[in-house]
């Protein structure tokens, strides 16, 4: 045990893999002689040396590819986009290369696409995007999104040993916020297995991401009131553990789902459409959303924090559904 | 505004191969292995061209009549453990390598055949352990040639005396993937080898409209790399131009870029009438029909017999109608395994018993604020 | 009027507003001398000559980027795909530069981006897709999706005269197969607002673009036995006309949603998220979807057909909803 | 395995304006506006680290000193109507252009000021009507460069007499926009001007993982166009260069892709200690400063008195401070605005009134059949 950055974790985890798989290699801009723009491959260079933690030229489309395609003779490539924005430069790889290869010669690409999602630190339209739906939605890809240090590590080591295209999103606010004990141990958190973060009765909280902490902390603040409120960090979109919530919600009766990401389209619907067709008869209130509004992520602090969802937002959204 | 096709000046192709029999270090054996698989390709083709107006196949078509030369030239040189990838017009590649007809044509029929197993088109195919054909997305144009390099650098990373050699056509060196793939692949110095066929268009595109150069090797300099343009129908022109660059690339020195100018004989797919396509072009090349100049050769330069020849069309002839007979008997794949082998099995894919939720509370949540200065210094690190 | 098929209609309306508007220029492969891969802009080049026909690379991201800075400054470019899923090439500049140009600076891009979607014509998993979800999430874009040859003519017009990126996705299975009488007159048909296809009080399907064809079949089946459906065709993701359907719902407290795109995280999971949320009260069964099963689109028509929603797929879903 | 940055050979560029002042066309005045445009830039950024480190500013903070010469050079020969785009470097080229000072700081405060309004970072900025900066997409790199060519075609549509002049990084040379965007200009000669500002880093990477060539110039002949690299810090080497680009491209000859060699003296960012840059390759630029040599210049060569040049100093100093003032005291924009101004009004925007669904019915529905052989056809078209 020690006490670890979810930033740390990260690091850890790659650490951890890099040394009892010779397969695992990184690929990406920034990453060696720098350390990566956040430092999580500091030091990575010296200990694995060139042929493992390739800079590449600012080149996403090409190294993605190259990526694949290493992946399926017998490489387990990890890459790293400086900040997860850049993976739109890359998306028709990911979406048509690594997404259908299995599917259609039963080949396996196990590649992990990892880099900085979410805003917060005012970084504007182009560092601060939140894009799982869009992976969710695309058949063949698994995507996590670990928001504890715990997991951060966990499912990034079994990331790196699935045989499947992962997308691994990391939270770039959490890299340094978030701070816990942390299993220095070879550890496995299975993907498409949800944590509940608080367990009660009144109401299920389904989230995932950072906005899970925003979660929690309403979830406190509630039970100041009396209320107990279940918060369950889904932790992977695909696959989805919806037993887990679905279980939740028929206990409760009541359903908020909470992401960072805009809300139109977002993968909060398809956890509300699935609560809606299978708990129906459960439910006593409608299931609500909170999430960012559907703008980009302007920079500007008090529009940032204007968009994104927070303990107010999330608390109305709950009393709403408690006094429904 | 766009300047349109210039007025085609057509280049001094012969029409005949040149090569003297005796300077080639080939036997009669591996002259026919390579007469056979351009002659199996063009059988094949010209059923499946058939089979098509018949409405028999599913979807659309595409053959890569008039280019078997550089197809089979290039295979050809392909060693124990290169890996190589092809576009819509390589059939005959694929049958040098040894790929059954029967299966091809099977896939073209949507039946059970693996490795698709009906899920994708007859044109195309991977299958690494029995012909060196790497997986490759199929769909955007150039996005194999990203897959080149990461099969290269593979080779480069084991330290293996491999090459990966990617064809592609005119069209498909537009797109920024085949930039972003080639600058990567001269940067690390990795054995790609890309054999560029210029069957003068791009669907209706001729190369006027697709590029600012004349030959696709002009860019070569861009990536600092090895680069020729040969004449694509003559095949042992092709071999001797393919060959250099392999060796380039197998040598360590980084990818090589071999063009070969050659024609795309059928349209785009059989359902293109070509209007857009010259008597004079059609008629230029159709003089130059590579598997017409190689015949010729054989015969009159190898001094191989007309009639052995003729029984090696025959059993192509048969080997197409075997094919028919067996794609047609195949069954269709069975609807329910449609949702078989998205994912791959994974050592820690959850188990049944995994599948319950653990509690594991979050002690002191991190939440964004406006004004604390750490996070605006963590906010600086990009 | 004229008998136009789906096909004719669109070439109609971009030639409608290429007469009536200078600054209309069209870009994309092979679309001059050849007149489009689907023939949709056959004669254009010689009515309207090379500078408003521009025949380009294949280089979707560069010549989206020209369309979309060229849109800046006074031109009305439609760009054509070839077919929509290379798309995928050009998507950064799609969801970073067109949908969010006019929220950062003021400057609006008025782009069309058009192409041909949808399976049922066995083209396999690069020819078949349906990409709206990825799009109707980006903040900053419009997408309409006609399943009428008078919805083709009269959303692209209105697209190509709206002053923001519009995604216009056309089913290329109704490119011959769907012929109704069409206004050769010009007309507009404004993106927001849904169309009824069939009206009825027992239960609502809402649906878009192919599909609607099917549910529009299913609901003359169950009419038949006497039960009255309506069909809502959204016509448009974004804007979307969420008053029509909640209203259709509240009506009938049944509701089904339909797409040809795959299930999860698709647009269907919105709608169903918000009858979910703002008709609650008003629901006697579960909110129910049919979509295209989870897998890239296969090419073998068994396959193909096996996921993709149909008349029967949908019929049982209606049954079970109207028996619950 | 990728080859580590080569030993840095310097080149032999001197550390003076070597330009004979009787032989350039300008007039104090305009030899004085290009200072003042570099000194206010280099003042306002001295002041923006200064107000980094102080945690005055949200989120991270770039730089451009060092690089005052090519900007200033380049924006100095545009003309009315002509469009250009920055990068993260080339404020002085707004400064040039006559953009306020203090609008940028605001902007930088995240503040309520046009056109961004607090939306964008304060490094940006898209402004046609007043200074002929072109909007582009900030986000990923080269994405300009698409943008560049269809600026670049909208004039050619027109006839207009313009140019586009896309500033650009080294490292923004790799992306696959920059090749397709100049690829589409070449082919429609376009009136694009690329001038590439090579400071020796992307980031932290050197040129040399960036590109297997050594410059960028070399990328040329690929396009066709017409190319040329200098010293990037002699204001007056940059006038002459970016000259002979533009007029090319203005003729109607095609882009032109100019490239400086220059150096970055700041980090990436201001979070970013440049551990990776040599002291050699450090002080070597630093003997090279674009704005110690113009200083030196005017004085020496010039005669312009060194009074003169302090007040223009102090003048940018006085506007730095007004900017900070101005800047804290403009307001934040106000919350709820963060959802106006997402879609541009538009013609045919529904009224309320036509808000209704109407019904039309479908009487024939079209419906996929596996057996229908017209669809087949249909299916072809591809
Ligand atoms: C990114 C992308 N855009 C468009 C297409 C549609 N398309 C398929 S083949 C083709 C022409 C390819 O021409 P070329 O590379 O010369 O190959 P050839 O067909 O001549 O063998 C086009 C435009 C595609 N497959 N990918
Ligand atoms: C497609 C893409 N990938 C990665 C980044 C992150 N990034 C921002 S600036 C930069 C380096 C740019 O280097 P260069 O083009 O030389 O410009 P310079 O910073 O040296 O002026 C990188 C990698 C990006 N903006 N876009
Ligand atoms: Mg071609
Ligand atoms: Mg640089």
């Amino acid at each position: 045990m020690a006490q670890m950055t979810y930033l740390q974790a990260i690091s850890d985890a790659l650490r951890t893999e890099m040394r009892r798989d010779q397969s695992v290699i990184l690929l990406g801009e920034d990453i060696g002689v720098f350390g990566g723009a956040f430092k999580i491959t500091q030091g990575f260079l010296d200990e694995f040396g060139e042929d493992r933690v390739i800079d590449t030229p600012i080149s996403e489309s090409g190294f993605v590819g190259a990526a694949c395609a290493a992946a399926t003779v017998g490489f387990r490539p990890v890459v790293e986009f400086q900040f997860i924005d850049f993976i739109a430069c890359a998306f028709d790889q990911i979406v048509n290369y690594a997404a259908k290869c299995y599917y259609r010669w039963g080949i396996a690409v196990p590649v992990v696409f990892r880099g900085p999602t979410g805003g917060g630190i005012h970084a504007g339209p182009y560092h601060s995007q939140n894009p799982e739906a869009w992976f969710a939605h695309t058949p063949g890809l698994k995507v996590v999104l670990p928001s504890t240090a715990r997991d951060a590590k966990g499912l990034l080591v079994a990331a790196i040993r699935d045989n499947n295209p992962v997308i691994y999103l990391e939270n770039k606010f959490l890299y340094r916020h978030y701070r816990e004990d942390v299993s220095d141990a070879e550890y496995v958190v299975p993907m498409g297995v949800a944590a509940l973060r608080t367990e009660g009765s009144d109401l299920s909280i389904i989230s995932y991401g950072a906005a899970v902490h925003l979660c929690v902390e309403v979830a406190r603040n509630l039970e100041r009131e009396g209320v107990s409120a279940e918060v369950i960090d889904l932790r992977s979109l695909a696959p989805l553990d919806k037993d887990t919530f679905l279980e939740s919600v028929k206990k409760t009766s009541r359903a908020l789902v909470v992401h960072e990401a805009n809300l139109t389209a977002g993968f909060g619907a398809e956890v509300a459409a699935i609560i809606a067709e299978e708990a129906f008869d459960y439910l006593d209130a409608p299931v609500m959303r909170v999430a960012s509004l559907d703008v980009p992520v302007p920079f500007s602090p008090p529009l940032e924090m204007a968009i994104l969802p927070s303990v107010d937002k999330i608390t109305r959204a709950a009393r709403r559904l408690l006094d429904y | 505004m766009t300047q349109t096709a210039p007025l085609v000046e057509l280049p001094d192709f012969p029409e005949e191969i040149k090569a003297d029999p005796g300077d080639l270090p080939y036997n009669d054996e591996q002259l026919l292995r390579m007469y056979s698989a351009m002659r199996l390709a063009r059988t094949f083709e010209e059923k499946l061209a058939a089979l098509y107006r018949q409405g028999k196949i599913f979807g659309a078509v595409y053959l890569g009549m008039g280019q078997e030369a550089t197809s089979v030239g290039a295979a050809s040189l392909l060693e124990k453990g290169d890996l190589f990838t092809t576009v819509a017009r390589n059939l005959s590649a694929w049958f040098y390598r040894g790929v059954e007809p029967k299966h091809v044509l099977a896939r073209w029929f949507g039946k059970d055949q693996p490795p698709s197993r009906g899920r994708e088109l007859g044109l195309f195919l991977a299958d690494i352990e029995n012909y060196g054909i790497a997986p490759y997305h199929n769909g955007s144009m150039a996005s194999w040639i990203p897959s080149g390099a990461g099969f290269a650098l593979a080779f480069k990373l084991r330290g293996q005396p491999n090459i990966c050699l990617a064809f592609t056509g005119d069209g498909a060196t537009s797109p920024g993937d085949f930039y972003e793939g080639l600058n990567f692949a001269a940067i690390h110095k990795l054995p790609l080898v890309i054999v560029c066929e210029v069957n003068q268009f791009a669907y209706s595109t001729p190369c006027a409209k697709q590029m600012p150069v004349k030959n696709v090797a002009d860019r070569a300099p861009a990536f600092n790399i090895y680069a020729e343009t040969a004449f694509g129908n003559d095949l042992f022109t092709v071999i001797e131009a393919a060959r250099r660059g392999i060796e380039h690339a197998r040598s360590g020195r980084g990818p090589a870029l071999i063009e070969f100018k050659t024609f795309r004989q059928r349209g785009h797919g059989e359902h293109d009438d070509c209007g857009y396509v010259s008597a004079e072009i059609r008629q230029f090349w159709e003089a130059r029909d590579p598997l017409k100049m190689y015949w010729r050769w054989l015969v009159e330069r190898a001094k191989i017999l007309p009639g052995l020849l003729a029984r090696i069309d025959q059993v192509a002839a048969r080997q197409v109608d075997e094919a028919v007979s067996y794609a047609e008997s195949l069954p269709f794949p069975r609807p329910e395994t449609v949702t078989e082998r998205l994912f791959a099995p994974s050592p820690h894919d959850p188990k049944p018993d995994e599948k319950r939720a653990v509690y594991e509370p979050i002690e002191r949540p991190a939440i964004p604020s406006l004004m604390d200065a750490k996070e605006r210094q963590d906010g600086g690190h990009f």
